[in-house]
């Protein structure tokens, strides 16, 4: 099947394609550089063209977000819908139902989504929930940061052991990338603890998170995944956690790349920044460091984030902090849920109200704006909500809509929003406002360059995959800045969206909700003798210590209906 | 007003949301006829089971609803209203009055659980009996009923007033367990007896209860007895004995006030 | 004789269920009544008798055992099954989950026969 | 004689996955590892009928044998004709089939409710009002120093079950049994008390009273009278300082507390106890939940529908409200006018008043045995067995997901398949009415 995109707008930024109205081929599922004179005629004149979205970071298959689900039939109410034509119903604001989940992210023009905390005990069921959510490709996130023998391997500093019993643990899980969730923090919360800072060691392991963050970022550099350490930092949300969040930074700086596909220029990969980049010593005297954090990204070219934008809304928290979530239910005494998984890591997950005229979430809010508006490059930025962490990822619209318009942030402000947004950080005297290709480059193009998806994903040039979404927003009439809530309308339900060249979405209403997304993994091999050596110890320690048999641990391939590995080194 | 006479009930309930002054309101008769309402997986017109007769106000305030008979399988009347009046010459199934902001409804009968469930306004009268949760929040909500009154002048089951969080409760027969359950704020008064757990996990708002209460839970503080006590701006007269609690909580708040008579076994 | 009853799973009922519900070892398994002796004694029983146990909410024939795990004082056990579940307390109160546990029944020695699990079923009437 | 390694259970939620099967001919003669009830599973008695060919009523009430293709049509028919049909079971089957009968359901705008609804809904509801901390088995055997389990008694209900987890060694838990103090809550003395350090002798019906008390303790108040449910006020006292020093302390509970009075609030007072001990002690809980894959089924419902169980998509969307759409609520209101039972067996486990209503309605059963439900079915689907004759995902009752095996070949369709074609036909008829 051929398609033609004739007259949009086209907003390209790996291609360096600053809204040129151009035609975009599609052969095949596949962007191609012409078609014959057959091929279907897609008219955008008037309309934006961008790659489909990319989601580096999201929670939205697995057993935390499930817990998020069930526990909240609340929420679910809140927010249902009947099944698109040949689809399925769902519910959920928040955290909505799986089908809901990968309608919502098509109706938006995204077309591939990270599901960013995956415990590998538990990854069949994140896989599970795979199959269930319709039109994404998708990969998952494996925890590592607090892992039983990734301390022991790099207490030992057997660095090699590490990187065989990582490429193991990928396979076996299907995981994509090295996640690391407030590494060593979530070992000593299985005895009700925490660490602090990056040099505080977790307790029997012995081990400094630096360590953990020092050894992870070899191995991934080793085993040439495709997406550096994927490191959710130490103290999130603590108010002077700014400083634990620098000292992270530089702990993988000077590691050199080895991404055996893609692109990458970082090492590191840090994610929901906004909760990171807090100063002051309590909530009383808590101010903004965005300043700060986004002067280091803009001197370092290491480095990667994604900023984890408040969104003001009532919405569930969860993550593999299960210490930060223990907190979080201390601090607003709302409904408190939490896993704790042997051997591997943790989870919490708390409700949480950012509302407008509070305090703290007015200020979170502005946080998060700083560093998006005081970040030079856009090429080091990833737009999310961490969803549901901050907001719910169906606010992405929204959030674009500030970022592009700072007259949508004078009336946020100048509204309801709880004046600690302007006393206690500088977000009143910026008045950057992003284009059209600042936020191609943010919503597309830096995360699938920094996932090492960009050979197919986050672009439109030949031989990408032909995900493409069209918006009803002429730039050329219209004025996103003035015209904001045009802008988000826009972006929250595309006019047409392709995935793999097939029509998902028409005029925002989802019109194939039986398609299925590919799921990425990582297939990699470094050394076979050493990871024999391994696997075997893995297996001794399996006896003892799991509470499944060996033989059962790993995610059988049928699992992965549309497996597609990612192979790094092999040999 | 309008008259809604009952024709022939299903055994398979019926759904009517659509059953409220605010509905009804500006309609004419044949408009109210052709209203849908669900009667199990699929929509009717209200016509099918019910006889419609008269006129609907302007607006729902001007407007007056009259079922006229027995519904004990029609699910969710006066659902969300906000203004005007329907009164029920009969029993109704669950959720009678849910969500409802303002205006007044009046049961003539028995009312099925979730009665007010939700309710931020307005009167909920129920003449008979109603099932349990009444007053209540839906599930996982930790903010239920938040303003109006509800009036049950027979008995009450499990759960009245649980989550409650502003607004008033009176039941004047008796309850069965956990009256004011994670009550946080509000007034219940229980004109009857309770079996136990008055107040569990209480973290605010106040409970009274002028008949006997079986089991009391260890959770509580006493305060001794007080007289003619006084509670949102009303003078109860007798004599009460006061407690606080229930300390299961963390920092727990609330006050629960039985009679003295007849419950000298529940004072330590 | 006035009593609480008190239902749930036992191994030797686990085991019946997952072997055949129409065997026999369902029956010596589920159709039973666990007492403590005192209990036994009190009311002229022995292992092997029958009783009728008999609730707001229905009655059953049950075999008595004298129970290896005590009971409080006043209480009977019948394992999780048809047979107690014909005087267990049918009330959801308004919560899906019927009162399975802590039911006041009377109970009686008898001479009427445990039934079997078929005959049981068919006292609901549907195939006669 | 073959042995199958690395089986997994098919009956309890403690999912044993290290069982060895010995097969010869296509037939599961023995097992190692296995608890008696797991074992009596694998192995069928001599005598248990088992439903070689799907089976339908006649007008005499006799069982006539049929085709697949035939009951298929007939359960079909059945249900795109109810107003609001239910859709119970569920626990006995994997997930894969699970997840079709949630689709099965929402085309047909039925209510679907699994066993949770008799055994731990009310942990749902508790958990869905107050929160849910939990751990894995393995956190339990590694780490567990104070093990209590209340109103469930492991030793008949999950017989495996403590001497995984509770008396089996672990990494900071070297002397296993020794290492740990272990406390029942039962007003019995039953054989799993029998083995405790403390025995909480609890008045029946007086579970939330006594951690009412137990919890105003915990936070420094006096507690208000000398005796809480049949207990002395010291030794409360010792509970809870037993229960405040754990380093690691795990809450195991079942039906002795989820079937008595209160039900929920139970479970919302204890789930509550164990948040607050995270302020003294690290504390988790998990509900000891009953059929191998009941835990599946809430998972897969929920993040099909955003809700876990007693689901009514009557209006085309979820809705969920257990006590108006759970399975005994709907079938003692009448509301329900056909129902479907799958894996699991109301006739031996709902209550007289509910069994009634199953005797008025059209009922359909894909049960692969004889049973109390069979008894009262108009049309049988026999299915190959799960975790013997056909494979899938199950969870644990702490929501581990492990794919139980194939061991024996079978005939039958699956659970799966049935499910499948009755929704393709059910699809045909919807259509064809359109």
């Amino acid at each position: 099947m051929e398609h033609i995109i004739k007259n949009g707008f086209v907003y390209d930024p790996l291609n360096e394609v600053d809204g040129e109205k151009m035609d975009i081929c599609i052969k095949d599922g596949k962007i191609v550089d012409s078609v014959s004179a057959d091929a279907n005629v897609i008219d955008a004149t008037g309309k934006i063209v961008m790659p489909g979205g990319v989601d580096p970071h999201a929670h939205v298959a697995g057993a935390k977000v499930n817990v998020g689900r069930m526990y909240r039939p609340e929420d679910s109410k809140k927010d249902v819908e009947a099944a698109a034509t040949g689809g399925r119903a769902g519910s959920g604001f928040s955290v909505p139902s799986t089908f809901m989940t990968g309608q919502r992210y098509a109706q938006m023009g995204y077309t591939t989504v990270m599901e960013a905390a995956m415990p590998p005990l538990l990854a069949r069921h994140t896989h599970e929930e795979f199959h269930d959510t319709p039109i994404i490709d998708h990969a998952a996130f494996p925890l590592f940061g607090n892992n039983w023998f990734v301390m022991e391997y790099l207490k030992e500093g057997d660095v090699d052991g590490c990187a065989a019993y990582a490429s193991w643990l990928l396979k076996a899980t299907k995981g994509y990338t090295i996640k690391i969730v407030n590494p060593g923090g979530t070992e000593a919360w299985a005895w009700g603890g925490n660490v602090h800072g990056i040099h505080d060691p977790s307790p029997y392991f012995d081990i400094e998170a630096a360590e953990i963050i020092k050894g992870l970022a070899q191995v991934n550099e080793m085993l040439g995944l495709p997406h550096p350490i994927h490191l959710h930092c130490n103290d999130l949300g603590h108010p002077g956690n700014y400083e634990t969040t620098l000292a992270s930074f530089d702990v993988p700086k000077g590691i050199k790349v080895n991404a055996k596909t893609g692109s990458r220029d970082a090492v590191l990969y840090a994610t929901h920044v906004q909760f990171h980049s807090y100063g002051g010593t309590s909530w009383r005297d808590v101010v903004s460091e965005a300043p700060t954090i986004a002067n280091y990204v803009n001197k370092n070219d290491h480095i990667v984030m994604d900023i984890g934008q408040v969104t003001l809304d009532e919405t569930t928290t969860m993550t593999a902090d299960g210490p930060m979530e223990f907190d979080l239910h201390s601090l607003n005494g709302l409904k408190w849920a939490n896993c704790d998984v042997e051997l591997e890591t943790g989870s919490g997950v708390v409700p949480f109200i950012y509302a407008a005229r509070a305090p703290v979430p007015a200020l979170q809010w502005a946080v998060g704006m700083e560093l998006f508006l005081l970040t030079e490059d856009a090429k080091k930025v990833c737009l999310t909500t961490d969803s549901p962490n901050a907001g719910p990822f169906t606010r992405y619209p929204r959030v674009i809509s500030w970022l592009m318009s700072n007259r949508a942030r004078t009336d946020l402000m100048e509204g309801e929003l709880h004046k600690w947004a302007q006393r206690k950080s500088s977000i009143a005297t910026i008045d950057r406002e992003y284009s059209f290709l600042e936020i191609a480059q943010v919503t597309r193009a830096t995360p699938a360059k920094v996932l090492g998806l960009s050979d197919t994903k986050g672009h439109l040039g030949a031989g990408a995959d032909a995900d493409v979404a069209i918006y009803n927003f002429n730039p050329e009439i219209q004025n996103p800045s003035a015209d904001y809530r045009a802008l988000e309308a826009a972006f929250q339900h595309a006019s047409l969206v392709l995935k793999d060249g097939i029509p998902v979405v028409k005029e925002g209403v989802v019109v194939n909700p039986t398609l299925r997304g590919r799921t990425y993994w990582v297939d990699t091999m470094l050394d076979e003798t050493v990871y024999n050596e391994v696997v075997a110890d893995v297996e001794k320690q399996f006896k003892q210590f799991y509470s499944v048999n060996f033989a059962n641990y790993p995610v059988q391939d049928s699992y992965l209906p549309h497996s597609t590995p990612v192979k790094g080194v092999i040999q | 007003m309008i008259t809604l006479k009952p024709k022939e009930q299903p055994e398979v309930p019926l759904e009517v949301e659509n059953v409220t002054p605010d509905a009804f309101a500006g309609k004419t008769v044949d408009e109210i006829k052709a209203l849908p309402i669900w009667h199990g997986n699929g929509t009717v017109p209200l016509s099918d089971f019910f006889e419609v007769e008269g006129e609907a106000g302007a607006t729902a305030a001007e407007t007056q609803i009259i079922i006229d008979g027995d519904v004990p399988q029609t699910k969710r009347i006066g659902s969300g209203m906000t203004a005007g009046e329907i009164t029920v010459k009969g029993n109704v199934s669950m959720y009678v009055g849910v969500g409802m902001k303002g205006g007044k409804i009046t049961v003539e009968g028995n009312a099925k659980s979730w009665a007010g469930q939700d309710m931020s306004g307005g009167e909920l009268t129920i003449m008979g009996n109603t099932g349990d949760y009444v007053g209540s929040s839906y599930r996982g909500d930790w903010r239920g009923m938040s303003g109006g009154l509800i009036t049950v002048y027979g008995d009450a089951g499990n759960e009245a007033a649980e989550y409650m969080n502003g607004g008033k409760i009176v039941i004047k027969g008796d309850v069965s367990i956990m009256p004011g359950i994670h009550m946080n704020n509000g007034l219940l008064i229980i004109e009857g007896n309770v079996i136990a757990r008055t107040g569990g996990e209480m973290a605010g708002g106040t409970i009274v209860v002028k008949g006997v209460i079986d089991e009391f839970l260890a959770g509580f503080k006493y305060h001794g007895v007080e007289k003619d006590i006084e509670v949102d701006g009303e003078t109860i007269p007798g004599a009460f004995y006061k407690f606080t609690g229930d300390y299961a909580i963390k920092g727990a708040n609330g006050t629960v006030y039985a009679a003295v008579a007849g419950n000298s076994h529940i004072a330590p | 004789m006035n009593v609480i009853l008190n239902t749930g799973r036992t191994v030797w009922q686990g085991q019946a269920i997952e072997s055949g519900k129409d065997l026999k070892m369902y029956v010596d398994a589920a159709a039973i009544c666990h007492m403590n002796r005192e209990m036994m004694d009190a009311m002229g029983l022995k292992e092997g008798d029958n009783i009728q146990v008999v609730s707001n909410f229905g009655d059953v024939v049950v075999k008595v055992v004298n129970t290896k795990e005590t009971l409080p004082e006043g209480m009977i056990f019948i394992p999780m099954g048809p047979w107690a579940n014909r005087v267990i307390d049918p009330d959801t109160d308004s919560t899906a989950t019927p009162r399975f546990k802590n039911i006041p029944v009377e109970i009686d020695s008898t001479d009427e026969e445990v039934l079997d699990m078929p005959t049981l079923l068919k006292v609901y009437r549907k195939y006669s | 004689m073959e042995l199958v390694k690395n089986v997994v259970c098919p009956f309890c939620g403690t999912l044993c996955d290290d069982i060895i099967c010995k097969v010869e001919n296509d037939e599961i003669v023995g097992t190692i590892n296995a608890c008696r009830i797991g074992h009596s599973k694998f192995v069928h008695a001599e005598g248990a009928m088992r439903w070689k060919k799907p089976q339908i009523r006649d007008e005499n009430g006799e069982l006539v044998e049929t085709t697949y293709d035939d009951a298929i049509e007939k359960a079909a028919q059945v249900l795109a004709a109810s107003k609001r049909p239910l859709m119970y079971g569920w626990s006995c089957t994997e997930c894969e089939a699970q997840a079709v009968g949630v689709d099965l359901a929402e085309q047909t705008k039925a209510i679907v409710d699994n066993t949770a609804s008799v055994c731990h809904g009310p942990s749902v509801l508790a958990l869905q009002d107050v929160g849910y901390p939990i751990c894995t088995f393995g956190e339990v055997k590694n780490r567990a120093d104070v093990v209590v389990y209340w109103g469930c008694n492991p030793m008949h209900a999950h017989p495996r079950h403590l001497s995984r987890h509770v008396f089996a060694r672990g990494f900071f838990r070297e002397r296993g049994r020794s290492d740990r103090t272990l406390i029942v809550v039962d007003p019995r003395e039953s054989d799993s008390s029998k083995l405790a350090d403390i025995h909480l002798q609890v008045g029946y019906n007086q579970d939330y009273e006594l951690l009412d008390a137990m919890r105003a303790a915990m936070m420094g108040h006096e507690i208000l009278y000398d005796e809480v449910a049949g207990i002395p006020r010291e030794e409360i006292m010792e509970a809870v300082e037993a229960l405040k020093n754990a380093q690691f302390g795990i809450l195991f509970f079942g039906m002795g507390i989820t079937h008595s009075r209160g039900k929920h609030r139970n479970i919302d007072t204890a789930i509550m106890m164990v948040q607050d001990l995270n302020n003294f002690a690290k504390f988790t809980l998990i509900p000891m939940r009953g059929h191998y894959n009941v835990t599946g089924f809430n998972q897969v419902a929920t993040w099909e529908s955003g809700y876990p169980y007693c689901i009514d998509f009557a209006t085309g969307i979820p809705r969920y409200n257990p006590g108006e759409t759970g399975a005994n609520d709907v079938l003692q209101n009448k509301e329900t006018d056909a129902m479907m039972v799958i894996a699991s067996d109301p006739g031996a486990h709902f209550p007289q008043k509910s069994l009634r209503r199953m005797a008025e309605i059209p009922v359909i059963a894909i049960e692969p045995h004889r049973t109390p439900t069979t008894e009262l079915a108009d049309i049988i689907l026999p299915p190959a067995i799960v975790g013997m004759e056909t494979d899938g995902t199950a969870y644990r009752m702490e929501g581990v997901p492990i794919r139980m095996r194939k061991v024996v070949d079978s005939d039958l369709l699956s659970d799966r398949e049935i499910l499948q074609r009755l929704l393709k036909r059910v699809m045909e008829i919807k259509t064809a009415s359109k």
